[in-house]
């Protein structure tokens, strides 16, 4: 804890970000992203297993951007968000600093390379709840799984918690939100829920960094991380990718290499 | 307020049998939108033309569906007759009552029911189609020729001849490739130098023609018509304005044992030299792995002798940028290597030599100068086992695919060595003898009658070495797998032809596809050959797959005319269904928030980058953009985008979305 | 059990008439389908109303024509989102839903005895349509006449055979601008920003109420132009735009401070405007 | 007013006996780890052993999706389908806290003030409100701040108390809780001889909700709002679970020739919810939508509807993923 406050405050002092974005203790338990600003501020700092939010976030939050250059407290999730983040052309290298956590020490990373250095010699695996669980679902028949997805889906009441703590949902206009023509329903009625969250599990294939925080966020508890977890899992199986390992990443689902298979082109 | 005549064609009995075209017509009308509906035996006919002129005149009709055969036949058709009658040919449509349903169903109500969605569908789609027009793209009449091998030579020779202006550009320091290795070619057995020669001398005078050896392609990029290419010019370290070539630098140098790369490592070269005689240009390059200036830094000796002084110790490669319209690629191909093969030895056993070496052995500008001589004595070989398929045709090594050109080179260099060694005999063990082509057959047949070539059908399965012989082991099996030993001096390998290394490389910066063996993958197998899945990028020759003179030839000489017409026009007229990105109002411009992965995800790399300025000139937003010049409207980049910023014109998003509700409801 | 009635269901109005005003501009006049509904229904001047193709949603316009017409209501729109998209693929004949009148009035009965200077720009003048025909309707009730109206291009001007009619009427003064590049060689009127071309035809302020709808830049620097030509900020109406869904001041999208523009607007003073949050 | 007792056991009688009847129970059921308002199926899944649910009783009256018409167009007519509100259930709010029941009367002063909304106002109708009150708080809950206590029986038709383990104070409050009483009065016991105040959960009042929205009334520009809203993510989770957030859209299902026009929540957090047609958007930043949920509630509404827009009830605050606490936020703004 001391070594994050410290290096926060080095970071403030020495001008190499202008706000800290971190955690620090909330209300009621729970934890809150917090915004130092300040050398003083950065006591109150602190990280632990509570820190569910990925605060990558707010790297695109227009007041965020104003406070000009940020650095982000960075649990892994994170620091694979902004990876991902940077390959999809939505942070330049110099925009932010990182401060990499992992075993109770702090890393200063600036470059990308430094971060991605980082990231592949820390461990990726799920946490052991969301794992179990997920195998838990591997283990039901179609019909039980259907079963289950179906009363956990049905009483979404899409308020959007999920999309607005994932640091991979930035689109300005999302999908849900066009309509010309309205492909998916406004509203939280059982069909209108379905292909919302398959529609956000597939827009996040390839692409979530497994942090978790859109189910976190769900203010009742649906545990919609699981699907993108595990298309996630699925895709790292299958074509050997993870989002947010490298900036200059083939995106599994979105890259045409010229030894694919194409006899569907024409 | 859309105005849509509907016209349903009975296509004689195609469909008037199975659909009840009258009934179509009529629920037509009755479709809010729709002015005009009626039925006709033959719409494509010349009365069933006028029947829509006149209705697109009278009822001022604001779009047109056509409900008749496949949009592949008729579309054209009825689109001109839209264009003609004033309406934008883009505000017609084709529903395909007769693939789609008169042929697929029984005569019945329901089938008649199907017609009449699929016309109502279309009708709903119409209604959101928005006039279009071709796109127009300018040409630039200057064809890249990439390798100058015979399919490069042949095809910049038949595009600089068509007038138009060809850089050619050849990795070697001389054009001529592989063809110039051969000692004589079948299935006439002339000599392959003499046939080839002039046509390389061609090529450097042609006045259309640039030509850069030792060059290599260093980046392409733009679309078909408008390409911008980078030519790495390799340092020969030499002016060659001022070169004669003389030759006495190659003469004078003290350096003189290098294996020669035109001659398979058989003979040597020195660290300046010409790769052969006949060599275009005929202008020495340095060797800087092996010269000994660039070593150990001295001698120096060329340029002491170089009578004009042309010797540039520390010229540097050169970048050459040029624009052009069209690329032909024609690298060829490469054979594989005896160490390929660890059942004959590994390469190790001098005496077991590949095709291509043994083409050098016979040839008159050989090593050996056309004396048969085995490379490891210099011996006569008394026998000599040709192998064919070695390592084609065989999954087991990864080389499914058979080479071609094998059989019918052993053919011809079984019968050369008994052209030149009469008491000598060659086997020739083989799996079948592939010889379709024109005088192909007679050719390998007269190998085996004439010259008494020995024919052994079965695979060898060991090479090794006895008392000064190469014992060749392996089967007959015409004679039940009967075991099969010789006593060789010489084994020839017909070993695969592969492709190049870098042809990966290549491929990627040339933006085509290729097959896991890295041939470049034509657009179609059987109807477009010679184009590649990039517009503008063509192929001829082996680095398609392998293939022989006459092959390459003829292919480059397509190429060769797919080029010309492509550059016959001033404009390309491209269909104008075509991604668009969309545009709305500040502040955002767009919905597209350029996360960039539909530019991994176009197979045409037709995605750019567009920066949205704001009134003071400040980059506010940077978004994708489609060149619709490169756009093939294949429709990835639309079911990609997250925030369905692209669309497809001629299949919005709105418009499919039309037709699926119109079917649902 | 007491008897409701459902607030969102709408009338069932007939297109009788389509006018192409300028690109992606069209004009409905549009009919009651049910005759007692018709006699039941009436309106004033600034309201508006909520128009719907159904399976695509509904859409805000003021209502454009004159109350003191009451065979049919108006209403003009510009193709932008969802719903103005489908109404363009409508045809005469078909019919939408309206609900409404919803909003506050223009209050012409308390501008009897004053002169009036309109204020106009680009597809905003449907809004003032209104006003201005129930002003000529009652030509007798008030003083001058002053109607200001530009748009970008000269296509882009709307009702231009009103304008012209206007434009032959002794008794109304009309200027018409374009913004510069956006005229004609034949274009005969000024060219400039209509805050500009205000400037400089200096409108008297006495007596006169001052009526401005444009988009909101327009309105931002006309409001300190009539400020220094004298008029007082409550003689200064507008109408705003917000956002809207219900209508009846309940779904909260066009909520400005403790107001509902649908509710207690839309047509405001300018005086009320300076005393609201801007969020409109 | 009479005030009797009733037994845990027979409240579940009670119960049982409105649901012979039909009526529709809504009730606090555990749910996972959560404890949340549905519709009661079973007796054993009811719990009162919560502090408070995750979304408030509000679904009940202003469903998160409300038919309100359908449509069917042929050729060029359209025939609309007016709702049926003949058929809707008599229903029952069980277990409601007194912020939820307190609730009832800005939500419905939304929906009834100067134009009724139908089919609110005949869901609130059929609705009786037995609420029960609390007897433990949490950190989160502030209901004594903005006027509302843990045993106030305002909103609600009958409001148990528990005074001994199985005993209840039953406070019968409106003609709607005579009618329970009467259909099973032997359920009931007489008047305790305790009051209900010892037994109910001691919520510290933090703030003043008169000196909020006074000092509101001149804080629109005020730069506390942007610094505070750094963290809010635009979400509606905060309005989702609020029982008296009430704004809503208006959206068509279906295709033009036949379908259904929906009422569906909405949130003033999420982005698009005052965008313009044109691109312009009043509220385009997020500190700005925040800024317009306390207005709402603290300033607004009390100025437009004589009604506070907040209970107490803290659900937003144990909703928000971001941790944006409305009782820090509202303490720190009055010392800002």
């Amino acid at each position: 804890m001391e070594a994050l406050q410290k290096s926060a405050r080095e970071a403030l002092e020495n001008h190499k970000a202008k706000v800290i974005i971190g955690y620090s203790e909330g209300s009621g338990g729970r934890m809150r992203p917090i915004f130092v600003q300040s050398p003083a501020e950065a006591e109150k700092l602190t990280w632990n297993d509570r820190c569910t939010q990925n605060l990558a976030v707010y790297i695109a939050k227009p007041e965020v951007q104003k406070l000009g250059k940020p650095a982000l407290v960075a649990p892994l999730p994170v620091l694979r968000a902004v990876l991902q983040l940077a390959s999809e052309n939505q942070i330049k290298e110099g925009d932010l600093l990182v401060l990499a956590l992992s075993d109770g020490r702090v890393t200063e990373l600036s470059q990308f390379s430094e971060m991605e250095e980082f990231v592949a010699k820390t461990p990726t695996h799920l946490a052991s709840k969301d794992q179990e669980a997920i195998e838990r679902l591997e283990k039901m028949t179609p019909q039980e799984r259907w079963q289950y997805w179906q009363s956990e889906l049905t009483r979404c009441f899409k308020c959007y918690a999920c999309r607005a703590a994932c640091p991979m949902c930035y689109c300005s206009r999302c999908t849900v939100e066009c309509n010309q023509p309205q492909w998916i329903p406004v509203p939280a009625h059982p069909l209108g829920n379905w292909e919302w969250h398959l529609m956000r599990a597939m827009h996040l294939a390839g692409r979530c960094v497994s942090c978790g925080a859109c189910g976190d966020a769900c203010p009742l508890d649906i545990p919609i991380h699981l699907l993108t977890m595990k298309v996630e899992a699925d895709i790292h199986r299958e074509f050997g990718s993870q989002a947010g390992m490298k900036v200059q990443s083939e995106h599994a689902l979105s890259s045409f290499k010229v030894q694919d298979k194409e006899n569907f082109i024409i | 307020m859309a105005r849509i005549g509907v016209f349903v064609c009975h296509c004689g009995e195609n469909i008037g049998a199975t659909v009840d075209c009258a009934r179509v017509a009529e629920a037509c009308r009755k479709i809010p939108g729709v002015a005009h509906s009626v039925d006709y035996k033959y719409m494509c006919s010349d009365p069933g033309q006028t029947l829509i002129r006149e209705a697109i005149a009278q009822n001022k009709l604001t779009g047109v569906v056509v409900a008749a055969c496949s949009p592949r036949m008729h579309e054209p058709t009825f689109r001109r007759v839209c264009s003609e009658s004033g309406l934008n040919p883009y505000l017609c449509e084709m529903a395909n009552l007769r693939e789609h349903c008169s042929w697929v169903h029984e005569k019945s109500d329901v089938t008649t029911d199907k017609a009449i969605d699929l016309v109502a569908m279309l009708v709903e789609k119409v209604k959101r189609n928005k006039p279009l027009h071709p796109i127009k793209v300018p040409v630039t009449k200057t064809a890249l020729v990439l390798g100058g091998g015979i399919s490069g030579i042949q095809a910049a020779l038949d595009i600089a001849n068509a007038g138009h202006k060809v850089i050619l550009v050849e990795r070697d320091p001389s054009i001529g490739g592989h063809m110039s290795q051969l000692s004589e070619t079948f299935p006439t057995l002339d000599c392959s130098q003499c046939i080839l020669t002039p046509r390389m001398v061609e090529v450097a005078q042609h006045p259309n023609i640039t030509l850069y050896t030792y060059s290599e392609l260093e980046s392409l990029d733009g679309f078909i018509g408008n390409f911008k290419t980078r030519i790495r010019k390799k340092a020969r370290s030499l002016d060659e304005k001022l070169c004669t070539g003389c030759g006495l630098c190659t003469t004078k140098c003290p350096n003189k044992k290098i294996p020669s790369e035109f001659n398979t490592g058989l003979g040597m070269r020195t660290a300046i030299y010409v790769p052969f005689p006949q060599a275009v240009p005929n202008k020495p390059v340095i060797d800087r792995e092996h010269c000994t200036y660039y070593t150990k830094g001295r001698c120096r000796v060329c340029e002491k002798v170089c009578p004009t002084q042309a010797i540039r110790f520390d010229q540097e490669d050169q970048i050459v940028e040029h624009e052009v319209g069209a690329v032909v690629v024609a690298t060829g191909f490469t054979v594989k290597e005896t160490d390929f093969f660890p059942e004959y030895g590994y390469g190790k056993y001098k005496d077991v030599i590949n095709g291509l070496q043994f083409e050098r052995i016979l040839s008159a500008s050989g090593p050996t100068l056309g004396e048969v001589k085995r490379p490891s004595d210099g011996r006569v070989p008394e026998t000599v086992v040709f192998i064919a398929c070695a390592g084609s045709r065989d999954p087991a090594k990864g080389i499914e695919y058979c080479s071609k050109i094998c059989c019918m080179y052993t053919a011809k260099h079984a019968m050369l060595y008994k052209h030149k060694v009469h008491h000598g005999q060659a086997y020739v063990f083989y799996m079948d003898i592939r010889a379709a082509g024109k005088m192909y057959d007679e050719f390998t047949r007269r190998a085996i009658e004439e010259d008494h070539v020995q024919y052994i059908r079965g695979r060898v399965s060991r090479i090794y070495e006895r008392n000064g012989k190469l014992i060749v082991q392996g089967a007959d099996t015409l004679l039940n797998a009967m075991p099969v030993e010789i006593e060789a001096d010489l084994v020839v390998l017909a070993t695969a032809g592969v492709a190049n290394e870098g042809a990966e490389a290549l491929a990627q910066k040339l933006h085509v596809s290729y097959d896991s063996h890295k041939f470049f993958v034509e657009a179609h197998p059987k109807l477009r050959p010679v184009e590649t899945n990039t517009a503008g990028v063509f192929l001829a020759g082996a680095c398609q797959s392998p293939k022989d003179i006459p092959e390459s030839v003829g292919q480059a000489s397509g190429t060769a005319a797919k080029v010309a017409a492509l550059f016959s026009m001033d404009e390309l007229t491209r269909e104008p269904v075509v991604a668009v990105v969309n545009r709305t109002a500040p502040p955002l411009y767009s919905t597209c928030v350029g996360c960039f992965l539909c530019q991994s995800a176009c197979p045409y790399q037709a995605i750019e980058r567009e920066e949205i300025k704001n009134r003071n000139g400040q980059v506010v937003k940077t978004i994708a953009k489609v060149n619709p010049g490169l756009c093939q409207g294949c429709g990835t980049c639309v079911a990609f985008c997250r925030s369905k910023s692209i669309d497809l014109q001629g299949y919005t998003h709105e418009q499919v979305y039309a037709e699926v509700m119109e079917l649902l409801s | 059990m007491t008897s409701f009635s459902n607030l969102y269901k709408p009338y069932l109005l007939r297109i009788e008439r389509i006018t192409e005003e300028a690109p992606g501009v069209r004009t409905f006049r549009l009919a009651f389908t049910d005759q007692q509904e018709k006699e039941r229904f009436h309106f004033k001047a600034g309201q508006f109303g909520e128009y719907s193709v159904f399976g695509e949603g509904e859409c805000t316009f003021c209502i454009a024509s004159s109350p003191t017409r009451s065979d049919y209501i108006e209403c003009t729109f510009r193709q932008m989102g969802r719903v103005t998209s489908a109404l363009m693929n409508l045809e005469e004949g078909d019919t939408i839903g309206f609900r409404g009148p919803y909003g506050n009035v223009f209050p012409l009965e308390a501008w009897q005895g004053k002169s009036l200077l309109f204020i106009a720009g680009g597809i905003a003048l449907p809004p003032m349509r209104c006003v201005i025909w129930n002003a000529l309707d009652w030509r007798d009730r008030f003083k001058n006449i002053t109607i200001l109206y530009g748009a970008r291009t000269v296509s882009d001007l709307v009702y231009k055979h009103e304008l012209q009619e206007w434009q032959t009427r002794p008794d109304v003064n009309v200027v018409t601008t374009v913004d510069p590049g956006g005229e004609t060689p034949d274009w005969k009127g000024k060219v400039g920003f209509v805050p500009t071309v205000l400037e400089k035809m200096a409108p008297s302020a006495d007596n006169t109420i001052a009526i401005v709808c444009g988009p909101p830049v327009m309105i931002k620097f006309t409001f300190p132009v009539l400020t220094q030509l004298g008029f007082e900020p409550d003689k200064i109406y507008t109408t705003l735009e917000n956002r809207m869904k219900c209508g009846v001041g309940k779904c909260g999208r066009c909520n400005v401070g403790k107001l509902y523009v649908c509710k207690d607007g839309p047509v405001f003073t300018y005086a009320q405007l300076k005393e609201m949050p801007a969020e409109y | 007013m009479q005030k009797r007792s009733i037994r845990r056991a027979q409240i579940n009688v009670l119960l049982e006996k409105l649901l012979s009847l039909h009526q529709v129970i809504y009730a606090p059921q555990k749910l996972g780890n959560q404890v949340d308002f549905a519709p009661l199926r079973d007796l054993q899944d009811l719990t009162l052993d919560h502090i408070q649910t995750v979304r408030s009783a509000k679904a009940a009256l202003f469903p998160p999706v409300e038919e309100l018409l359908r449509y069917q167009r042929a050729g060029v007519e359209t025939e609309l389908q007016d709702r049926d509100l003949t058929n809707l259930a008599e229903q029952v709010l069980f277990g409601t806290r007194p912020c939820d029941a307190a609730a009832i009367a800005p939500l419905s002063a939304v929906f009834t003030t100067d134009d009724q909304d139908a089919i609110f106002a005949r869901r609130l109708e059929r609705t009786t409100v037995i609420s029960v009150s609390c007897e433990r708080s949490d950190g989160d809950c502030f209901c004594t701040s903005v006027g509302v206590g843990p045993g106030d029986s305002r909103g609600s038709d009958l409001l148990l108390t528990r005074l001994q383990d199985d005993e209840y104070l039953a406070e019968i409050l409106t003609a709607k809780g005579e009618a329970l009483l009467q259909l099973a009065p032997e359920l009931f016991g007489p008047e305790p001889a305790e009051s209900k105040e010892a037994h109910l959960a001691k919520v510290q009042k933090r703030f003043d909700w008169e000196a909020l929205h006074d000092k509101l009334a001149g804080a629109f520009d005020h730069p506390f709002w942007l610094r505070t809203a750094l963290a809010c993510l635009g979400c509606g989770a905060c309005a989702y679970v609020c029982p008296v957030c009430s704004c809503f859209d208006i959206q068509d299902e279906g295709s033009q020739k036949k379908g259904r026009r929906l009422r569906s929540w909405d949130s003033c957090g999420l982005a698009l919810f005052t965008l313009h047609a044109s691109g312009h958007n009043p509220r385009s930043i997020q500190s700005q939508r925040w800024r317009q949920r306390m207005m709402h509630k603290f300033s607004y509404m009390p100025d437009q509807l004589q009604q506070l827009g907040c209970v107490g009830c803290g659900r937003c605050s144990r909703a928000c993923p971001a941790d944006m606490n409305l009782i820090e936020q509202v303490e720190n703004f009055l010392f800002a």
